[in-house]
């Protein structure tokens, strides 16, 4: 009871924020949306199955040229959207296929060669993607009389999708499939010998996380307005993997604080203008070194510390 | 004819720069399970130091080398003892991770406390070129491919047949059992990672004059010997030479006979094509077997 | 007890962040440098941003913009083109006047819709074509673009050297694939011949020796060299290296200070354009140039003049519209004509902006040569610009 | 010679070695028998070091050892075998044997050493120059024995040298050992579950059940007593 009042009044403070919000920090915090969403994604994959996956800006960037290019042939977003996760998805499954039988470092290396090559084709493939000066001109949605070509309105169409995506995950998370990511990611033989076809799982672990990077993409790119291949460089894929580690690994909030502290801490830190990217840097050097499991910890203490006992299960 | 073997050359001679790099990531992986991101760093902190010692304070080549090597080495050393030591129980995620913060650390440190721009080192050789009939190429790369081969021949001696390579090897095959023999196994990590800088440190001074200097230079650096200690593969010395001449010839043969537009991606393709059907590396021995 | 203290600090920033809505307009003339501080093109945005220091201080010193002092703040695009974006719409969140900056091309694609939809002029450094056709009328180039720079030069090239060959190193971006695109058409259309060979470099690349390999079996006697400065540099090091004998040319990053610092004697005898250069025969060019000098030790790149006129550009709209109307700023600002009568100390001497913000000045064919401890460009020829009063002004081939 | 005094050790938040206390004197073969997962081996890594000691004392020849690295008790005259095959795979016998004589300095006792390994198993002669991943199990066990005794030990420990091996070659396996402790006069510490065949090398003996010592007395009286007979030496013998 107290659980959901609790959740329900973050999503109150989340509704009214756009009010005290300014242009910039409007667009971060839509930004922190989306990206919370592909984070979602490989939490799923990396968190639950522990398959890391160094290529999911590809996924983030094929979900975005999915939705920069349909609509520009004047289909409808609501058509698109789902498009995007899934070619993402199923690229996440034809690309699984054979690298998921490798694991650890050898499965971070194939994704991080997936991830460049498709950066290659993103840059040099122009009468497909425009080549290096992008995607420009994208159009932002509307159903019937209610548009969202505003950045007011378009947060809050991502404030909605965002919960969803949410949602989605704790059930993913909570289902059969769940408990079977989290069967492989604990032990890849013992989940085999309970009847698990590790590998049939272990795949779709990777293309659902690539389906929520995807939907992710196709959101991002109304967002800017403007895709260009150097939003979805091997190096963003980094930054997803930090986001979740940062935040914490296998657990539903670990990808939302972590994408918090990615997007918005150089935001913050700007302040200190070229210098914040020295402070971000020695952030995730001490992370690493004082708070291996992640910034959940942080909340978890505080859990415990709160005689009423709110928050969402393990 | 002649053509190839200027693409040879050239792509030996970078290559083999490439490998110095990945041999110091396949000393890493073997002895301390560490994938080091911050790699490309180790080789552009040197750059620096050599163009402060050789070329702003006027000292002249061998010496400010030396001091080179020496700063290298120390950094290797603090690199372990300050970082590395206290990530180690924690797993290949969390050393990636956090050697990915002391990459940025160190790059835009460098940017901050020195200088965004590109600074100018000189050729260390002759760069009057040599003409052998049709065949024209510069002394810098022979010597460059001459002088990396010998340095990594030296080491590949001190491995075999000192008793500290042997420990180090030692170490590599099981770090238990060579606690067993009384071989103390943190110093051998400590010197490994000193190894490891000193070698970055060399190969930094090598490629000064051919990459200029540059704060962000070891982002590419770094990749290259990463994927060139893989595509050789990651747990043999030698692996890393031949993934470095590998990459090398491959990027310079694609790029003169398919396309430049895709050069970066070839070696990528490689690397999958590789993977897929040796994934222990070129010459690399399955992990398994351990 | 201390974490949690930690906890509420960072919750405590978070709010104070958010809280900080826009700030009140203030009665200074606010410029939003929005410039490549981190990243690839860091090394450019350093230059930029001491340009704009030198002009605030400037203009602020000789008692403002119609007795308003200027005020500028940085915001890092990092060189990459969704960062950009937030870095506009921060600025923009600061209410400035103008913005100024990015360089990248892609940057500038990226966020030039936001300045025009926010109606504020945005002085860019890019030199993309695409730029001028996406009908902006709030952007303008503080350097001539790709489209005008390259036709003059291969005028000079054709016309001079009469290479039977001409080959191209472009780099693998906008910047190096819009030109190629521009050189192909414009060798086709005006000269009736091609590229024997066009080819994409890294960034960062080092080894050339497949393009070298490329360039001799096409018996390629001239190369444009269209790199970005550090490679550049490290092309004719190599072209020297590998004695290979071309004419090369390049546009003014192949020529600018920060590649001739590192190409040094190679460099000797490399044909480019220049617009402002530090030694280009015009007085303010070398008045700040000579300032730079003094100031930082070396010769400033011709970013550093960029950076600067583009705070002069939006002293002279404001003088132009003799108020703070940035419509009118607008309208003003195109089909201009900026003499030293209009704006004394602006860089480049006559500058004429046309109806979509493209710059058209006077260039400088320039000739690198070595004097032994530096490389420095010796003009070989002034080159009108293609549009506006100044380019009915035929000169032969400036002293030779 | 080593005596253990209370020993508390073991893994995360389980104690496996539970006060143990117990006596090996110089000269002697003695040996722990058990069954398995009783402890033994924990037991072992925590004396030789791989596992701290949580509480009690490990005193060799009088000197307290909890206190030191692994390392610092080989340099003190301690070797241990430990279970499986543990060579270092991608080296030579040869390269093997001189790594185990690695806190020994000289060329005269590493000659020795070689030496007296040749002697102790002619079959490593011939296989010196072999990669050590490609011998046989057998082979294995007894190049890592040989090599136990390159560092020149004082005391020798041995955790199941039986394990997984040929029964033809357990018999000269132990054969060698009681060997080892006659010739060099070296302490032996044997671990096994294979009770017959320890026992009837072993001067001294302990059972240990459940992180404890249940039992302890000559080899000769164990191997009489019924209830070791009943739970530890089978009907075979």
């Amino acid at each position: 009871m107290i659980r959901w009042l609790f959740w329900g009044i973050i999503v109150a403070i989340l509704c009214v924020l756009p009010r005290f919000l300014g242009d910039y920090t409007l667009y971060v915090v839509s930004l922190t949306y989306v990206y919370v969403t592909v984070a979602i994604g490989l939490n799923l994959t990396l968190g639950y199955a522990n398959q890391v996956s160094l290529c999911h800006a590809s996924f983030f960037g094929i979900g975005a040229y999915t939705m920069g290019l349909l609509l520009a042939q004047g289909w409808s977003f609501w058509l698109i959207l789902p498009l995007s996760g899934i070619f993402a998805g199923l690229f996440g499954a034809v690309i699984g296929f054979p690298a998921l039988k490798w694991k650890d470092h050898y499965l971070a290396l194939i994704t991080i060669a997936i991830n460049i090559i498709t950066f290659f084709v993103m840059m040099q493939e122009s009468w497909l993607t425009g080549g290096p000066t992008g995607v420009s001109g994208i159009t932002r949605p509307s159903i019937g009389s209610l548009s969202f070509t505003s950045d007011i309105n378009y947060y809050y169409l991502l404030l909605v999708l965002f919960i969803l995506a949410i949602l989605a995950s704790i059930w993913i998370v909570n289902s059969k499939w769940g408990r079977a990511f989290r069967a492989i990611g604990l032990n890849e033989l013992a989940a085999r010998g309970h009847g698990i076809s590790s590998f049939n799982y272990k795949l779709l672990a990777f293309a659902v996380g690539a389906f929520f990077a995807g939907v992710g993409g196709g959101l991002f790119a109304p967002l800017l307005r403007y895709i260009s291949p150097d939003a979805f460089t091997f190096f963003i894929s980094l930054e997803f993997l930090i986001m979740i580690v940062i935040g914490g690994m296998g657990r539903i909030e670990g990808p939302i604080i972590g994408a918090i502290i990615v997007v918005m801490g150089p935001e913050v830190l700007r302040m200190a203008e070229a210098a914040y990217l020295i402070v971000y840097s020695l952030i995730l050097i001490l992370v690493m070194l004082f708070m291996r499991g992640g910034l959940v910890i942080v909340l978890d203490r505080l859990r415990e510390a709160i005689p009423a006992r709110i928050g969402s299960r393990r | 004819m002649a053509n190839f073997i200027q693409l040879l050359i050239g792509g030996v001679s970078m290559g083999i720069l490439y490998g110095v790099v990945a041999i110091g990531f396949v000393l890493l992986w073997q002895t301390s399970q560490t994938i080091n991101f911050g790699q490309g760093e180790l080789v552009m902190v040197p750059m620096f130091l050599m163009v402060a010692l050789h070329i702003v304070l006027k000292i002249p080549f061998w010496p400010s080398f030396v001091l080179t090597l020496l700063g290298s080495g120390i950094m290797g050393y603090l690199f372990e003892r300050l970082m590395i030591r206290k990530l180690l129980p924690g797993g290949v995620l969390v050393i990636v991770i956090a050697t990915l913060g002391l990459s940025g650390f160190l790059r835009y440190g460098m940017q901050i406390a020195w200088t965004p721009q590109t600074l100018f080192f000189p050729h260390l050789f002759s760069t009057k070129p040599i003409e052998l009939g049709d065949i024209i190429f510069s002394p810098e790369d022979i010597w460059n491919i001459v002088l990396i081969s010998v340095i990594i021949i030296v080491l590949h001696l001190c491995i075999k047949r000192t008793k500290l390579g042997m420990a180090m090897q030692a170490v590599a095959q099981s770090r238990e059992t060579a606690e067993l023999m009384g071989i103390n196994v943190r110093h051998i990590i400590t010197l490994v990672f000193v190894l490891n800088s000193v070698l970055a440190g060399t190969a930094a001074v090598f490629a000064a004059p051919i990459f200029f200097v540059r704060y962000d230079i070891g982002i590419f650096l770094g990749v290259k010997a990463f994927v060139a200690a893989i595509i050789g593969g990651f747990n043999q010395i030698r692996g890393a030479l031949v993934g470095g001449l590998t990459v090398g010839l491959a990027e310079t043969f694609a790029a003169a006979y398919i396309t430049t537009a895709y050069r970066d991606a070839f070696v990528m393709i490689l690397l999958l094509v590789v993977l897929l059907i040796k994934p222990e590396g070129i010459v690399g021995i399955k992990e398994e077997a351990y | 007890m201390l974490k949690k203290t930690l906890i509420s600090i960072s919750i405590l920033s978070l709010l104070i962040f958010f809280s900080s809505g826009p700030a009140a307009a203030a009665e200074k003339v606010r410029i939003g440098v929005v410039i490549e501080l981190t990243g690839a093109g860091a090394s450019l945005g350093d230059y930029w941003t001491k340009g704009v220091k030198y002009a605030t201080k400037e203009i602020n010193d000789a008692g403002g913009i119609l007795g308003r002092p200027v005020e500028y703040k940085i915001f890092d695009t990092q060189s990459k083109p969704p960062i950009s974006v937030s870095a506009v719409k921060k600025a923009l969140a600061w209410k400035p006047y103008a913005l100024s900056g990015p360089i990248y091309s892609s940057s500038t694609l990226a966020n030039m819709f936001l300045s025009q939809e926010a109606k504020t002029p945005q002085n860019v450094g890019s030199e993309n074509w695409r730029i001028s056709t996406k009908g902006s009328k709030y952007i303008w180039r503080t350097s001539t673009q790709q489209g005008f720079e390259i036709p003059k030069l291969l005028s000079f090239i054709m016309a001079e050297k009469k290479p039977k060959a001409i080959a191209m190193l472009h780099v693998n971006n906008d910047y190096g694939i819009g030109a190629k695109e521009t050189t192909q058409k414009i060798l086709k259309e005006t000269y009736n011949t091609k590229l024997v060979a066009a080819m994409a470099c890294e960034q960062k690349q080092a080894d050339y020796s497949a393009e070298f390999s490329t360039l001799r079996r096409k018996k390629a006697d001239a190369l444009f060299v269209y790199l970005l400065e550090e490679e550049a540099a490290i092309v004719y090091r190599q072209v020297r290296k590998m004695g290979l004998k071309l004419v090369l040319f390049a546009p003014n990053s192949g020529i600018s200070e920060d590649t001739l610092r590192l190409g040094k004697e190679s460099a000797e005898g490399v044909y480019g354009m220049s617009g402002f250069e530090y030694n280009a025969p015009e007085p303010n060019c070398v008045r700040v140039s000579k300032w730079f000098k003094k100031q930082y030790k070396e010769w400033p790149d011709n970013e550093f003049m960029k950076g600067y006129n583009s705070v002069y550009l939006v002293k002279t709209g404001i003088e132009q519209t003799g108020g703070f109307d940035k419509a009118k700023y607008s309208q003003k600002m195109h089909n201009i004509f900026i003499t030293p009568k209009v704006q004394k100390n602006i860089c480049g001497g006559n500058l004429y902006y046309d109806d979509v913000g493209d710059l058209h000045a006077w260039d400088y064919l320039v000739q690198v040569k070595w004097d032994g401890t530096h490389a420095k460009p010796k003009i070989v020829a002034a080159l009108p610009p293609l549009k506006g009063p100044d380019s009915s002004k035929k000169t032969k081939w400036y002293e030779k | 010679m080593l005596e253990v005094k209370n020993l508390i050790s073991g893994y995360g938040k389980s104690e496996v070695i539970r006060g143990i206390s117990l006596e090996v004197k110089e000269g002697q073969i003695v040996t722990i028998i058990g069954p398995n997962g009783a402890g033994k081996t924990t037991f072992f890594r925590t004396v030789f070091g791989f596992l701290p000691a949580r509480q009690g004392e490990i005193l060799f020849e009088n000197e307290d050892l909890t206190k030191y690295a692994p390392t610092v008790r080989v340099q003190k005259g301690i070797a241990m075998v430990p279970q499986g095959r543990n060579v270092f795979p991608f080296l030579t016998v040869l390269e093997n044997l001189k790594l185990g004589a690695y806190t020994r300095y000289d060329q005269k006792t590493l000659q020795e050493g070689i030496d007296l390994a040749y002697g102790l198993f002619p079959v490593l002669k011939e296989r010196k120059s072999q990669q050590a991943g490609t011998l046989s199990g057998g082979e294995q066990q007894m190049l890592v024995i040989a090599r136990a005794l390159m560092s020149r030990p004082k005391f020798l420990m041995l955790d199941e040298p039986s394990l997984g091996i040929a029964p033809f070659l357990i018999k000269e396996i132990f054969r060698t050992i009681k060997a080892i402790n006659e010739e060099q006069k070296m302490t032996i510490f044997l671990v096994e579950q294979n009770a017959p065949v320890a026992l009837r090398v072993a001067e001294w003996g302990y059972v240990m059940e459940g992180g404890q010592i249940h039992m302890s007395g000559s080899a000769q009286e164990l191997l009489n007593d019924d209830r070791v007979k009943g739970a530890y030496l089978g009907k075979k013998d």
